[in-house]
């Protein structure tokens, strides 16, 4: 991370702004064209963002958008696809969900048992995670193949095992099925927020915490170093004594742990079971927000948030009578522009740097200097 | 902020029994919306019907996949919050997140389609509007045993959830009553969360034919969209497919292999909609199950085309003794 | 960076030899070999799906869309850029097959799908070459972007048409489908004798033969003819020299944006074609019928070591489990006893050659899938489906990866930054 | 002189400006046909920008090409190759994957149709091959091939497209004396061809042996045209810095009789099965350098590697002394380990194993020292300290960078290579394997880059020196040992051997000593 100067932060801004605003031009072309009213968009927006429950849904949904960009982010940061998060997090949030239900936990303090939960869903995630990393170092199997493989196979074993004969419970009259429900003693209770229904999520520390850690391990700790360094050159690094080995073991359950955090907002502040409605497809949300973010913490946290607050002014749109569908248009071409303007304002910087080197050697002398 | 709409809803005392004027329905549906041409589109005639006779104001709004029941519930609340004082939810997803807005605003009506939960969707304005798929679906497993020369039929469900096992048990049930010996293949095309076994006629096509080159000569397509593939599979092995939710003997989309569907289960949600919006409109709400089964006439069998018209006084047979309670059909394996 | 960034783990397994390439003899004597294997565990189980007719159609109406996914990534990575927009590009071409094929029929339908593929191949060509955006990004955008534009412009478009409806086109006719006329029947006769080896090999040959669409024949041809063209001609050599040296290409005089360029929209028309594929041969539109393949396409890529031949093994490897595990259980049952051999020989073959441990491994596995199958007369419905996901993890785990992926993929690349 | 045939290339006024450098600036040089014209130049003064010009890579800000005495105008290497001129560049422009004959015909493939025609090619590359006898098979892949074979591929290339003007830049920095004398011997033919041939090199002994002409480049613009015959080394290579040639040499022996590396029966095998090192055995004792000569790719890549621990020998046994003379089995110890037990480490290619491109030059600073003060705290990496330190090298080691911040991308290879010596010197290691430490470095960066190793080797450093530079071996080593094949073959007493001697038993020729 480099230093602050006016001219950086400028520089720093420029992209994502810019972006920003091009995608906005580009949605509301799309809007214009096919007869729908751009300010009927804005309105909708602006509506949404002055409804503190949307915000508070805002905020949740980013949570654990947050906590999947992460999960991700820690694979990227050394070159390690791990596409997996869908499944790690789906079937740690079925197991721990089941185990947090089951009659003998309530036996536990509810500390201990929260606490009890989240670490069982840190440890199947990481366990999941960690088969993609044993078939990679041990014979070589491309993660991005095996993550794939395993986010199917994942689907099966929870529908598997989300059955009343295994480790569901269905009810009288619902369509729907799922984990027992946690009871109070489980659950972790939100903070009520003025004018909303919903709660924000008490484990929204839980992700800002993450966050803080994987700051502090990424560039503070001699880890943190080993693993950009694999990520920039992995030559280098097993030169260097890194045992890139251990380092693809070592992220990859990372990173499954971390994976495994993501239903854990939801399962214990909203959810209390694991059902048929719970939230898929968080794990390649995951990577849209990491990417957006460029795995940086705070970046990442921006990415979520934005991704939340797009996600949850659909209704609003719907409500406007704007096809919510422009959500998706609108994040792709965020994430398509904002990486071109980073990509552009990245070669400025590069050619300024050049430009400075340059500088500093003092290259360019006459030739009456040069043969005096 | 509930209560800021009693004058928004047109200054009627929200209690039930008093006919509310201009009533302005709000319709949140399941995941698909209007226009996927099975479920959501079943609901959306009910109320098109409701809103042609009782001219009413109406908003609908739909689910995303992959969305969480928060935003469910803020889908419901901005219908609350529009001033829209009668509140249908489409699907059982709907469960917890109208449960919770209901208890806000005891002045709105609500109705819930397909879910009917002790404790979690049920209170004094809320109408929990089911139905016994399982009693269609016998009439139609009954009716594939009766056209089964192979005495091998067929159920593919699109995804394995307890609602779409409910069609296959009750199937297995009507086949079983009439040839006890039947062999019934099931595939179900995709497991959840996957839920695109709704939605892939190709995957339907493969699982069809699978079942036909084993013997089957008669397949029950509990599979929304994927029903097309099954049916376009039947047509080219010259073998019959059973439709199902809607006449879809019927349905434009499938003009060209409609020869095949000899019946369909028919789950009449549009006319649980219809009744749901004029029991408000004429203030006879009342909360709580309302059971859409064959003697309700909310689940049926469908005639069109006349592939069964040579049985069909025998499957009538087995509708009379459902109805009479004669015959119970269970829901649950 | 393609198989995954980084090159760990690719030494353990055993390192590519090169030398001589085993040689068409081989492979048939191999492909016999494991016909019967099959053929034995068919007439011990008696699970005919195992090579059947029906199943061979079914695998290749499966195989033919992973298989364009597939190499629509060669395209593009044979030149150097990754695309992991294949998924969005297909749903490009489902749609757009949708929108002109309920209008003027299937061929415009495929046509028009390829097209709007190609859209989606010059949108990734734009960020990833002009701009030298990091290909997976932009993949993943593109992914974001494609499903919601083609939802969105379907209730624009569709809602309205007869038989149509928000999500689904109005319904599109078929591609025509061939037979062979006599060799079909009597591929027919001979498979239902059930006799060892020779009707199963009838029962493949017949599936091949059979109301095989002529989409399939298209398929099969632009798999041919893409190895010839990249290997055999001299665009081909350009080609695949943007992805393994592009300075040196442009050294030489070759236009390497121009070839990047051609390149990844040619691999956006691939994807589109394999997206029409999926409308055409389903009837209709759906929004999300591509479920994901386009990522199980460059799985299969990455199997078939980015080769037209090895992706279209990839391919039909998946397309065959998939099509088992739709259709009957037994097959699949079935195929439990098939792995346990399997895993068996690898075990013995890997004993002999040294590599004991991976021995030990698949000798493990190989009997508890063997244990599986006797202790049980079915697998659970809820896990038939994973077959096919477990069978690619299992052939990728046991294979050694002889992987070589062009050497440049997912570099970005600048002119005149070179030497 | 108006009879004179007019020059093959005349190049006048180039002036080519990047962001803060100006390459050239107003080159003005005239190749007669029919020569070899070399041009020399330190690093960075702009001998490749000016090449890469006329090859119509990079189009010149200012001046104008002639060729054949025609005004000319190249927008891409496809013009400049249609004009007749062809370039053999600085790091190899091939593609591993691909045959010889792919990398040779690609961009002007004989056709068939639309096929390409194998046959014919095929054909054609024999011929040329046979008639400069390069020895080149057409249908072997890149990856198998050594640096010499590389090399004439490279030349194959140019001369398949027919070229008459052939740039070479510095086409021996990886070649053995024996390899040059045939590149030579090859460069010579050509030219009674009549093809003319222009030649960077900083090898300046070469250069007054082959060239007919000499441009001597400084700071982007031509200072001096001379002939080989009016001029020693030692003028060239004042004209070239201003200042003296450094010579590499060791004063007097600080040889001690610790031993600090020791290797017995080293054993490697490739991927393939073959051996890549059979059997070897030396020690180095605190305050010796041990050269290693040998032609590239017998064997030093896999021992530096298998001495560093990143891959595991087949058999034998290292063990390595500390300070205090204990010794250490690390025949199986970590890379980590090793390091941390003092192996300094400076690699052959920088850019794959010595830096990280996209990192500020003070994290490259940490890089293979992130377990060890003044970089880490513990697990804690200790930022403050790892940049105090890396402004020390800066400044110690003269590495111009306008600060501490920039990515390594950002410096020359000089600068880049001064950071890695400084950075490895720094860890006090006991003992500092060097490949090549001063390839492609300048020869002001050259002389600070041995005058280091001197010191520490004062200091009772044990160093493993490979290079390619026989002067830089015989003059910076203790003891010389010749690798072929994967084994030590013949051992030299450095004060006595001349570089013709190790280059015919680096080669196998002889079998003396
Ligand atoms: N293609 C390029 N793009 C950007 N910068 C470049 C490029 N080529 C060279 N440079 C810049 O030029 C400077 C040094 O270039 P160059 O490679 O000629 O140095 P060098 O001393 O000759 O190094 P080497 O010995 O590795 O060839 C560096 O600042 C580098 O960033
Ligand atoms: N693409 C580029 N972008 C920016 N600067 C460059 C680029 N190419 C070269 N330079 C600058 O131009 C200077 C001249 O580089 P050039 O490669 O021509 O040197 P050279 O004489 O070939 O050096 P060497 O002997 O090390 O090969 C470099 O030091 C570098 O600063
Ligand atoms: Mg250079
Ligand atoms: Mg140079």
């Amino acid at each position: 991370m480099r230093k602050l100067t006016p001219r950086s932060v400028l520089l720093g801004l420029a992209a994502p702004v810019g972006a920003l605003v091009f995608a906005a031009v580009v949605s509301a072309i799309i809007l214009a064209v096919t007869g729908h009213a751009p300010t009927d968009a804005v309105d909708a927006m602006a509506r949404a963002a002055e409804r503190p429950r949307t915000l508070v849904n805002a905020v949740n949904s980013a949570t654990y958008y947050y906590l999947a960009a992460v999960a991700v982010a820690i694979g990227f940061r050394m070159k390690l696809f791990n596409i997996g998060v869908d499944g790690q997090y789906r079937l740690a949030a079925l197991l721990s969900a089941a185990l947090a239900g089951a009659a003998f936990m309530e036996q536990l303090p509810s500390f201990l048992r929260i606490t009890v939960t989240i670490v069982v869903a840190m440890l199947v995630g990481a366990a999941w995670a960690g088969l993609a990393a044993l078939l990679k170092v041990t014979r070589g199997v491309s993660e991005v193949i095996s993550t794939i493989m395993l986010n199917a196979v994942a689907t099966y074993l929870v529908s598997y095992l989300n059955r009343p004969e295994r480790l569901a419970v269905s009810t009288a009259g619902s369509n729907n099925i799922g984990t027992p429900k946690i009871t109070e003693g489980g659950q972790v209770a939100g903070f009520t927020v003025e004018g909303s229904s919903s709660k924000l999520f008490g484990l929204i520390f839980l992700a800002a915490a993450v966050g803080v850690l994987y700051w502090f391990v990424l560039s503070r700790t001699r880890f943190g170093f080993e693993l950009k360094a694999t990520g920039l050159s992995e030559s280098a690094a097993v030169a260097s004594g890194v045992n890139v080995k251990k380092m693809v073991v070592l992220s990859m359950l990372l990173s499954g742990a971390v994976a495994g955090l993501v239903g854990m907002p939801q399962l214990l502040g909203s959810s209390y079971s694991y059902s048929l409605d719970f939230p898929a497809g968080l794990g390649f949300i995951g990577i849209a927000v990491a990417l957006l973010g460029r795995n940086h913490p705070i970046g990442m946290a921006i990415a979520a948030l934005l991704w939340g607050f797009l996600a949850n002014t659909a209704n609003s749109f719907d409500t406007s009578g704007i096809p919510r569908e422009i959500v998706d248009i609108m994040q792709g071409v965020i994430v398509l522009s904002v990486v071109v303007a980073y990509e552009l304002v990245r070669r400025y910087r590069v050619r300024a740097e050049q430009h400075a080197v340059g500088g500093a050697l003092g290259r360019t002398k006459t030739l009456e200097e040069v043969s005096s | 902020g509930a209560k800021n709409n009693d004058t928004g809803s047109g200054g009627g005392t929200p209690t039930s029994g008093a006919p509310a004027a201009g009533l302005k329905i709000g319709l949140a549906y399941d995941i698909g919306g209007r226009g996927d041409q099975s479920f959501n589109d079943s609901a959306a005639r009910g109320l098109d019907k409701a809103k042609t006779e009782f001219g009413l104001d109406v908003k609908e709004l739909e689910a995303t996949a992959g969305e969480t029941e928060a935003q469910k519930e803020d889908r419901l609340r901005q219908l609350v919050e529009g001033g829209y004082t009668t509140v249908v939810a489409v699907g059982f997803a709907y469960a917890e997140a109208i449960g919770k807005v209901a208890k806000d605003s005891p002045e709105v009506k609500f109705a819930i389609i397909d879910d009917f939960t002790d404790g979690v969707d049920t209170g004094a304005n809320i109408a929990n509007l089911t139905f016994a798929e399982q009693e269609g679906s016998f009439l139609v497993g009954v009716a594939a045993a009766l056209k089964s020369k192979t005495g091998n039929v067929g159920f593919v469900g699109g995804v394995n959830t307890p609602l779409i096992q409910k069609f296959e048990v009750g199937y297995t049930a009507g086949v079983k009553a009439v040839k006890a010996d039947a062999t019934v293949q099931v595939k179900y095309l995709t497991q959840p969360p996957d839920f695109t076994g709704f939605n892939d006629p190709a995957k339907g096509e493969t699982a069809a034919k699978g079942m036909f080159d084993a013997g089957a000569d008669v397949v029950y397509a509990a599979a929304g969209g994927s029903g097309n593939g099954v049916f376009k599979t039947a047509k080219a092995n010259s073998k019959w497919g059973i439709g199902v939710d809607s006449d879809q003997y019927n349905q434009p989309a499938l003009a060209e292999v409609k020869d095949v569907i000899i019946t369909s289960m028919i789950k009449e949600v549009d006319v649980a909609v219809y009744d749901f919006i004029s029991s408000v409109k004429n203030g006879s709400f009342k909360a709580g199950q309302k059971v859409y089964d064959l003697k309700a006439g909310g689940i049926d069998y469908a005639t069109s085309g006349g592939k069964i018209d040579d049985i069909k006084a025998k499957i009538d047979e087995y509708k009379a003794k459902i109805v009479s309670g004669e015959i119970k059909v269970a829901d649950k394996k | 960076m393609t198989v995954g960034g980084l090159s760990v783990g690719l030494d353990t397994a055993a390192a590519p030899k090169r030398g001589k390439r085993a040689s068409p003899w081989t492979y048939a004597l191999f492909a016999v070999a494991a016909l019967a294997v099959i053929s034995l565990v068919r007439v011990t189980t008696g699970a005919t799906d195992l090579t059947s007719a029906g199943t061979v159609q079914a695998a290749l109406t499966a195989a033919v869309p992973l298989a364009m996914a597939a190499l629509a990534g060669l395209w593009a990575e044979r030149a150097g850029v990754v695309n992991i927009g294949l998924e969005g590009m297909m749903v490009l071409g489902t749609f757009g097959a949708g929108y002109a094929g309920y209008q003027w029929g299937p061929w415009a339908g495929v046509v028009f799908g390829l097209f709007l593929g190609v859209v989606g191949g010059l949108l990734h060509a734009v960020a990833t070459v002009t701009f030298g955006v990091d290909h997976i990004i932009s993949g993943v955008a593109i992914n974001l972007l494609a499903p919601g534009a083609a939802l969105f412009m379907s209730k624009l478009y569709f809602t309205d048409a007869p038989g149509g409806g928000a999500r689904q086109s109005p319904p599109i006719g078929d591609a025509p489908k061939v037979t062979v006329p006599g060799f079909a029947d009597l591929m027919g006769t001979i498979e239902d004798k059930h006799w060892f080896l020779l009707s199963d090999l009838a029962g493949v040959l017949r599936g091949l033969t059979t109301q095989i669409s002529v989409l399939t024949l298209l398929a099969a041809a632009l798999i041919i003819g893409t190895g010839w063209l990249l290997w055999r001609s001299a665009f081909g050599l350009r080609l695949r020299s943007c992805g393994e040296a592009p300075a040196a290409a442009e050294s030489l005089g070759v236009n390497v944006y121009k070839y990047k360029y051609l390149a990844v929209t040619a691999s956006g028309a691939f994807a589109g074609l394999g997206g029409a594929f999926f409308a055409v041969s389903s009837g209709q539109f759906r929004e999300g019928q591509t479920g994901g393949r386009g990522f199980i396409g460059l799985a299969a890529m990455i199997f078939g070591n980015w080769r037209p031949g090895g992706l279209a093994t990839g391919a039909g490897l998946f397309g065959y489990t998939d099509a088992m595990s739709l259709r009957g259980s037994d097959a699949v049952h079935a195929l439990l006893l098939l792995l346990g051999i399997a895993l068996l020989v690898v075990a013995v073959t890997q004993y002999r050659s040294g590599h004991h441990v991976l021995s030990g491994f698949a000798a493990a596995i190989g009997v508890l899938f063997g244990w599986w199958f006797f202790a049980s007369d079915e697998v659970p419905p809820e896990l038939v489906g994973a077959a096919p996901y477990v069978v690619t993890l299992l052939v990728l785990t046991l294979a050694a990866q002889r992987l070589r992926p062009p050497k440049l993929a997912g570099e970005p690349y600048r002119r005149g930054q070179s030497g | 002189m108006s009879t004179e045939p007019p020059a093959a290339v005349e190049l006048t006024g180039i002036t080519k400006r990047f962001p803060g450098v100006i390459a050239n600036s107003d080159v003005n040089i005239t190749v007669r046909a029919g020569t070899v014209h070399a041009i020399v130049g330190e690093n960075g003064a702009g001998k490749s920008t000016l090449m890469k010009i006329l090859y119509g890579m990079q189009p010149p800000d200012e001046g104008t090409i002639a060729v054949n005495g025609a005004p000319v105008s190249f927008g891409s290497p496809a013009d400049a190759i249609r004009a007749g001129i062809g370039m053999v560049h600085q790091h190899f422009m091939l593609a591993d994957n691909l045959t010889v004959l792919e990398n040779v015909v690609l961009g002007s493939e004989p056709r068939k149709g639309v096929a390409l025609d194998f046959a014919a090619a095929r054909a054609k590359i024999r011929d040329i091959s046979d008639a400069y006898g390069l020895g080149v098979h057409p249908d072997r892949l890149v990856d198998d091939l050594g640096v010499g074979e590389r090399q004439r591929v490279e030349i194959l290339k140019v001369l398949y497209r027919g070229a008459r003007v052939l740039i070479l830049d510095e086409p021996t920095a990886v070649l053995v004396p024996q390899e040059v004398d045939e590149l030579f011997g090859n460069l010579r033919e050509l030219k009674a061809e009549g093809l003319t041939i222009l030649f960077i090199s900083h090898k300046l002994d070469e250069v007054l042996s082959v060239a007919d002409d000499i441009t001597v480049i400084r700071r982007g613009t031509t200072v001096a045209s001379v002939s080989p015959s009016d001029v020693t080394a030692r003028e060239l290579a004042e004209l070239m810095v201003g200042s003296a040639l450094p010579v590499p040499e060791l004063r007097d022996s600080t040889v001690t009789a610790k031993p600090v590396l020791t290797v017995k029966n080293l054993t490697v095998t490739g991927a393939d099965g073959r051996l890549v090192l059979d059997d070897i055995s030396f020690t180095i004792h605190a305050g010796e350098v041990l050269g290693i000569a040998g032609v590239e790719g017998n064997g030093q890549a896999e021992l530096v590697e298998a001495l560093m621990g990143i891959h595991a020998p087949n058999a034998g046994r290292v063990t390595l002394g500390d300070r205090a003379g204990n010794q250490r089995d690390i025949t199986r110890a970590s890379t980590r380990h090793r390091r941390e037990a003092g192996m300094g480490y400076i690699p052959e290619d920088r850019h794959r194993q010595g830096v990280l491109l996209e990192a500020s030059l003070w994290e490259n600073r940490v890089l293979g020292h992130q377990t060890r003060p003044p970089n880490n705290r513990g697990p804690l990496l200790d930022r403050k300290g790892a940049k105090a330190d890396t402004r020390r090298i800066v400044s110690e080691y003269d590495v111009r960078t306008p600060s501490i911040e920039v990515n390594a991308s950002a410096l020359s290879g000089g600068n880049q290579q001064k950071l890695i010596v400084g950075r490895e010197m720094s860890g006090r290691p006991v003992v500092l394997l060097a490949s090549h430490p001063t390839r492609g470095v300048d020869v002001g960066a050259q002389a600070a880059i041995w005058d280091h190793i001197r010191r520490a080797r004062a200091q009772e450093l044990a160093v493993l020196l490979i290079s390619a530079d026989l002067d830089e071996l015989i003059g910076m080593s203790d003891t010389l040992a010749v690798i072929l094949r994967g084994r030590f073959v013949a051992e030299y007493d450095p004060r006595t051997v001349t570089p013709e001697q190790l280059g015919s038993a680096m080669t196998g020729a002889g079998k003396e000593g």
